[in-house]
């Protein structure tokens, strides 16, 4: 997306001259200290935040913690996926958290009652979902009322859903084997090795057609040794993730062996590689952004743009319901509490965190992942340090603003050189 | 105070601590009830630096993603017995299983966890302190000699299971009562996180509602002040019988200035003491038996436990809890209580 | 010749403010027609009814003849009008090329087809002579004020639509950009679409366009071959509302 | 401030040509029939909701309800005054509920361990919000951390300084009597209806004094009888609700007395004008506008934006405290929950019901007001109702959307006609 | 002459794009020097340079023949640099008064005199002929584009200044208010100020100022006395940056 295209005109843009190895590297250097950082700051902000915690307590960095970190943080990333979208339009949804709850609910009560297979009940989730999100963006986009509002009055009414359907606060335990696998079993160390060679193997064919095309139309296209790289250094970061999540990490491997990929990473993988497609490759991703940058000229534009909010606030419940899900997977239960307290601060600080703008136009699917990594390490890391209640609050909170504050100095150099 | 540094190795045995293990302690909040940082804490850490066992002790703050990450880092950083206060028994039984796949021993504290399968359980029985509550409000009508009493209920939170077995309790006393006509089951809630803020709110609504109120089964002490200080607004104070539990400094002062008609005690003490115990005993690879045993509703199966008896406080008997040390004179006895405190023979 | 776009009798007012009066207004197929007046007169609210941002307090809005209901830019944009609105509604977030085909995207299946609309916006932008934009991958949020006004303009010139109305489209612009775009109002009227021009440079006005309308306080004063009037004609009627015979009697419309 | 200039020029204002009470009614119903209608809608949903409360539980009406609805509802209205400073530059303060809990612990614990007289104990508290706003501002506009993250770290990270300040959750009774009058005694019944014939003076005063200036200054002024009439209209609604609180509410009028106007009314009042004035005469108000509507503008305005962004942050804090402080007075004691649990999302949400935009450069502190009202009206009503916990948030969660309903609907009618 | 304000130098990039290659310019008081330049040749960068909102890389900018550090518009303020900028920068929630005084508002104590500003801000735009807006107290969110610049120019030139610029200010205007402006700018050179116009439009630069600056791609082509030189020179420098012996050579500043 930034190739530069060199138009007749003076001003020289280094790189796009002669794209070569190095110049992109030159090019991207410059990018960088220019301002434009891209995922950089959230990166270093959770590079610096794992430093100290590897630091403070050394089994920070064990096989066991890595894979755990991927289980914690799940359920509150795929919120935060789905949260993106609303706050892109420039809304919130306080009400992700609950509706998370709510469609919990929903897969446990069908779960028990109806002994249908997992995947109806599943289904039936993700659709109550759907139905959630159709009326809170209904009630946004035609009934004019704000989505503060709007989803406030959500958050209220869903608590109270919760409940009902746990009957008044009980705690309804699911038993069911697959459901429960999400978020506690993991792949077979062979399956892990032959998702990871398929998605490097995708992305280096998607890379080399996708300069093939643009170099056949006359457009600056990346030169074969750049795209050689990147698809190098994904091959190493990712195989060097498989290996460490495919070695044994049980305490006591004689009574049980603890091997291979936790099964969310392929999940979460799937959901961040599906909704960047949308966002960055189809009309309607174009127009979200389109109306969350300006309302008017997207309306100007002929762009549906009440529709456009409804399927947002689709999206975002239906993406709350698989958080549910995975919730529930995790804590194999549901009660009241689910998608309560923290879940849904959490949700949109790991977006903001990631970079996304409150005011609308300006995020990424990937910032909620980086987002909700910063959050779930601090989680992971704070649960090491073993500290009490007040002082657990306290640190948490100073970690956070840290990882906040460098991500912030970072991009404040950009805006310092005229760059917003 | 200072929790700063939990992980602490005993100096007098630190060889014998490295073999012995480590113990993990999840307790489950800080804000439904105050003994668990400031009473359940202090004693455990009392014991396991006895015993000479290192200890890990984290509390949940009432979210259960964060209990089960709790679990997980306790299990990663070494953890040999864990013990547990459960939010739920669905992440309560997901955390015991993960730890017996790992091999590591499992307690549940104070709350059962229900087809869980933990190797002991120790706790106070809750629907006892319910049903103390209970008793404890009809015997502070009689006293008050009334006729035909309203009763308002404040219930815990609506999703706490505790606060469900506690109202098991009470109910059991009170409903044949509200059933024979000798009361009339006044308005109910259940408070939202035992939030003291929104229960003064709903009980100031109750009683504008309900002006006839004269009795009130508060859940704890928090929330039978809540209901005290509407019932001060409307000079009613002393006039309207208001239960408790925890025996809070505040619930004893209220108790003291006629207030509050009577508080559960609960010897936090002598639980966390007999729970410590076990869990040493399994740190060190021994297998403790138990005093007692407790039937999972859910499993069906016998799980071993040590049971405390909760104990109903009322004007006469305050001094026990001070002098059991779980309140001290010296807060509780300040300005206007020093003369009530002796009208209560505390000394 | 019947108009290709006419309104007739339109009334519009904000709260308690009348801003257009019994408006007619037409456009011919193959003419360029200047709209102008004074500042505030009320043009660019003439065209945002006629572009369906504002619904219309009264009157009717024809085209081809036949009467249409314009209740959203969707609606104008289905029947073929394309607007240059003075506020130039861009998003900022968005680069040149997004912007030039939003709402139009090109698709390969479901997926977009970024390379063809990157190959045809540069086609566009050249054509207008625009030498100074490093990038057609750039941020508009980062284009000089006649940058903008160039993007907005070709955004508009991309579609084959029936009528053209351009909104000061060259308040922003160079001297040389300025002629390349009163040559392409030129082109595109005379291939056959109706094109309206709203600007205050009587020099341009009379350069390309076939009649003027002239708009004096929220009331048409004239609508007239640009062939018979006079620059000092046009200044009057737009200053007083009145010339001669021409113009409104008493303020009211003749 | 709506008086209306005509310059030369055709179009017609009615009211502004001829000023006197009837044009000016002419004018009001048009500007509200254009659109343009300040507080109606938020007035409008209140009324239904109080008709609906009336209709279902008759003790709603009662003088001691109408009493009990100031002292339930003022601790939000309190910090929903601040938030308003806060959301008009289109930030966010999460951490305001907590902020009023850890200043109403200040205020415990310096009452019960030090002994001092409750003024400076209140000080103290009030000094701590200070601090607090000036440190969260400080990370806001210097370092330029998202408002969103550095509230959400200082929402956990005050979580534990209110665990720490009440000794890891105890709950702190508060013995001192004046501190526990402000939200639970009442002015005596003659001094209510001195301060309100003093009010009522005042703003008699002010209109006349007003009206004279701007008539010697050849400006347009309203007509005498324009103000006789405002004045008497405030003169009799507000000596309506005095009257009402001044009768015996007491349920044992022999036993004890229960009479005159809550002190936390005058109170509120107070905080409701001294603010109105800092944002609409005063130059500081002004600019906190400018910043909000359009921070690019109101730097090269010679504006010192980071300035105004900490004052607000050290208002939103500041009134925080004293929302802290009412609430530790109604509960007479103070509890890690206080400021906690629903106190800020309620807060944000009266704001925003009253008509605050969160995107910045709208608002006013009587929409606090107003807010606070609706959600104290619910709150009230619904306590009264006796719902079971579930039954209850369905039904409070559908009532705040219905509230908002009407107040959207009116609204949409103004955006139709093309004012936004 | 000492110009009244200088710069030297001047380099300014945004990221790898060099916008700005060491210009120089000078404007003098009592005269109106002209800036003129292709779109995107770097005026309004310029500008914003001069006026505190964009740091500069390299040179530097003399006031009076002494060094400033102009970090912030509030800098540049007090030095008694106003300038209206291209992209307006109203507050659109504000009104038409209330902008006008942003900033430097009137007080009685501690409260805002509105009766005085209402009374000022009324003078001053009827000296601008603004004969449409209906009342000072509407929000500028509702102006039309030339209404709008109206005030950015009213607000302007409301202050006590010794430099003023204006970019591009007459570009949304009708006949008779920029004819207005034109004037006011005349005037306000005439009472000692120095006055920097940025401008398109080739008869208003030879019919007010005194000298003209002309920018190419982002270099200062040539600076010279109106009166030496001609309407066709003016253009060629605009849009290849040289003119016979004027202007750049090979490119870069002689
Ligand atoms: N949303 C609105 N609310 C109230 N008044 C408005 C609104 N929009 C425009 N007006 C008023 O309507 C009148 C006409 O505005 P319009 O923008 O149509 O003028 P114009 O002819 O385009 O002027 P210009 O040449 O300056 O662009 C102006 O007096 C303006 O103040
Ligand atoms: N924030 C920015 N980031 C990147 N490039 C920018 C930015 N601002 C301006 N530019 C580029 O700098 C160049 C000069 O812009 P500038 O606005 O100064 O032009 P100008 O001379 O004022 O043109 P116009 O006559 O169209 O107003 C343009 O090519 C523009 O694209
Ligand atoms: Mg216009
Ligand atoms: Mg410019």
């Amino acid at each position: 997306m930034n190739k530069v295209k060199e138009l007749p005109g003076e001003a020289i843009v280094a790189a796009a001259q002669a794209p070569s190895i190095k110049n992109s590297f030159l090019a991207y250097a410059q990018r960088v200290r220019g301002g434009d950082m891209g995922a950089l700051p959230a990166v270093l902000g959770l590079l610096v935040l794992c430093a100290v915690f590897a630091i403070a307590r050394p089994s920070f960095l064990t096989a066991i913690n890595f894979a755990n970190l991927f289980t914690q943080g799940a359920a509150i990333t795929v919120i935060a996926m789905g949260l993106v979208f609303v706050l892109l339009l420039g809304e919130i949804d306080l009400s992700a958290g609950y509706a998370s709850g709510v469609c919990a609910a929903v897969l446990a009560v069908t779960l028990i009652n109806t002994g249908l297979p997992w995947y109806v009940c599943m289904l039936a989730a993700i659709l109550t979902g759907v139905v959630i999100g159709t009326v809170l963006g209904t009630l946004v986009a035609k009934v004019g009322i704000p989505s503060f509002v709007v989803t406030l009055a959500a958050f209220l009414a869903f608590q109270g859903l919760v409940l009902v359907l746990v009957r008044e606060g009980t705690n309804i335990s699911i038993r069911d084997d697959i459901v429960n696998a999400i978020a506690n079993r993991n792949l077979p160390p062979w399956l892990g090795w032959a998702l990871y060679a398929l998605c490097v193997a995708i992305y280096a064919a998607v890379q080399l057609r996708r300069a093939r095309s643009r170099t056949k139309r006359g457009l600056v296209a990346d030169p074969l040794s750049l795209i050689a790289f990147r698809v190098g250094m994904l091959a190493l970061f990712a195989g060097l993730a498989v290996a460490a999540l495919n070695l044994e990490r049980s305490r006591n491997p004689a009574l049980v062996s603890l091997t291979g990929v936790p099964i969310v990473v392929p999940v979460i993988l799937v959901l961040l590689v599906f909704w960047t497609l949308v966002l960055r490759r189809t009309g309607f991703g174009r127009h979200l952004y389109a109306v969350g940058g300006n309302t008017e000229a997207a309306r100007r534009a002929g762009i549906p743009v009440d529709r456009i909010k409804i399927s947002a606030f689709v999206i975002c419940s239906s993406m709350a319901a698989v958080g549910g899900i995975v919730a529930a997977s995790r804590a194999s239960s549901v009660d009241p509490n689910t998608g309560g307290s923290s879940v849904l601060l959490y949700a949109v600080g790991a977006a903001v965190i990631g970079g996304t703008s409150l005011f609308g136009g300006k995020g990424r699917v990937l910032d909620a992942v980086l987002g909700g990594a910063v959050v779930a390490v601090i989680e992971n890391g704070m649960g090491l340090m073993g500290y009490g209640a007040s002082v657990k609050y306290l640190v948490t909170g100073s970690v956070l603003l840290l990882a906040a504050g460098v991500d912030a100095l970072a991009r404040k150099r950009a805006a310092a050189a005229g760059l917003r | 105070g200072d929790s700063g540094q939990t992980t602490s190795t005993s100096t007098s045995s630190a060889t014998e601590a490295a073999k012995a293990g480590k113990v993990g302690v999840i307790l489950p909040d800080s804000k439904s009830s105050a003994r668990w940082e400031t009473a359940d804490r202090k004693y455990l850490e009392e014991a396991f630096k006895a015993a000479g066992v290192q200890y890990d002790i984290q509390n949940a703050q009432n979210d259960k993603t964060a209990f089960q990450t709790i679990a997980d880092q306790m299990i990663t950083n070494g953890a040999t017995v864990l013990m547990i206060v459960n939010l739920d028994s669905g992440t309560g039984k997901t955390v015991i299983d993960k730890a017996k796949s790992q091999g590591v021993a499992t307690i549940d504290y104070d709350r059962l966890t229900l087809g869980g399968g933990a190797a002991y359980y120790v706790s106070f029985d809750n629907t006892k302190v319910g049903t103390l509550q209970g008793e404890g409000l009809s015997k502070c009508l009689t006293d008050k000699k009334a006729d035909k009493p309203i009763v308002a209920y404040l219930n815990g939170s609506p999703t706490d299971n505790n606060a469900t077995l506690f109202k098991a309790g009470y109910d059991g006393v009170l409903k044949p009562k509200f059933d024979g006509g000798e009361y009339v089951k006044g308005p109910e809630q259940s408070v939202p996180e035992w939030d003291n803020t929104q229960a003064g709110t709903l009980f100031e609504q109750m009683l504008t509602e309900q002006p006839k109120i004269a009795g009130v089964l508060a859940a704890n002490d928090g929330l039978g002040n809540a209901a005290i200080t509407v019932l001060k607004k409307n000079k009613l104070n002393g006039k309207v019988p208001v239960t408790g539990q925890d025996a809070t400094v505040q619930g004893l002062q209220n108790i003291l200035s006629g207030d509050q008609c009577m508080t559960v005690y609960k010897a936090v003490k002598k639980e966390a003491d007999a729970a410590a115990k076990l869990a040493v005993a399994l740190a060190k690879g021994e297998k403790p038996t138990a005093s007692s045993s407790v039937k999972d509703p859910e499993s069906g199966q016998d799980v071993p436990a040590e049971l405390m008896e909760p104990q109903a406080i009322y004007f006469d008997n305050v001094k026990d809890v001070v002098a059991d040390g779980y309140v001290t004179k010296e807060e509780l006895c300040t300005g206007d209580f020093a003369a009530k405190c002796t009208e209560a023979g505390i000394s | 010749m019947t108009p290709l776009l006419e309104v007739r009798g339109i009334d519009k007012s904000f709260g308690p403010v009348k801003v257009l009066h019994n408006v007619e207004f037409a456009a011919y197929p193959g003419e360029v027609t200047a709209l102008v007046g004074d500042n505030g007169a009320g043009k660019s609210t003439l065209v945002k009814c006629i572009g369906g941002i504002y619904p219309i307090d009264g009157g009717q809005i024809l085209f081809d003849g036949k009467e249409v209901h314009v209740h959203s830019p969707r609606d104008a944009g289905e029947l073929g009008i394309e607007i240059v609105y003075q506020d130039l509604a861009l998003c900022d977030n968005l680069d040149i090329v997004q912007n030039m085909f939003l709402g139009r995207e090109r698709k390969h299946g479901i997926l977009l087809d970024e390379d063809s609309m990157e190959e045809l916006a540069e086609k566009t932008l050249s054509g207008l002579s625009v030498r100074t934009v490093k990038s057609i991958r750039q941020q508009v949020s980062s284009l000089s004020g006649g940058q903008r006004q160039t993007v907005a303009i070709a955004k508009a010139v991309l579609w084959n639509s029936k009528v053209v109305i351009l909104d000061e489209p060259t308040a922003a612009l160079g001297v040389a950009q300025t002629a390349q775009v009163l040559e392409l109002v030129r082109r595109l009227a005379d291939t056959g679409l109706a094109v309206v021009l709203i600007s205050h440079n009587m020099n341009d006005v009379f350069a390309v366009s076939d009649r003027i309308a002239a708009l004096y306080l929220g009331r048409m004063a004239a609508q007239v071959k640009t062939s018979d009037l006079t620059h000092a004609q046009v200044v009057e009627l737009i200053t007083s509302g009145r010339s001669g015979e021409l113009g409104l009697k008493n303020g009211v419309t003749p």
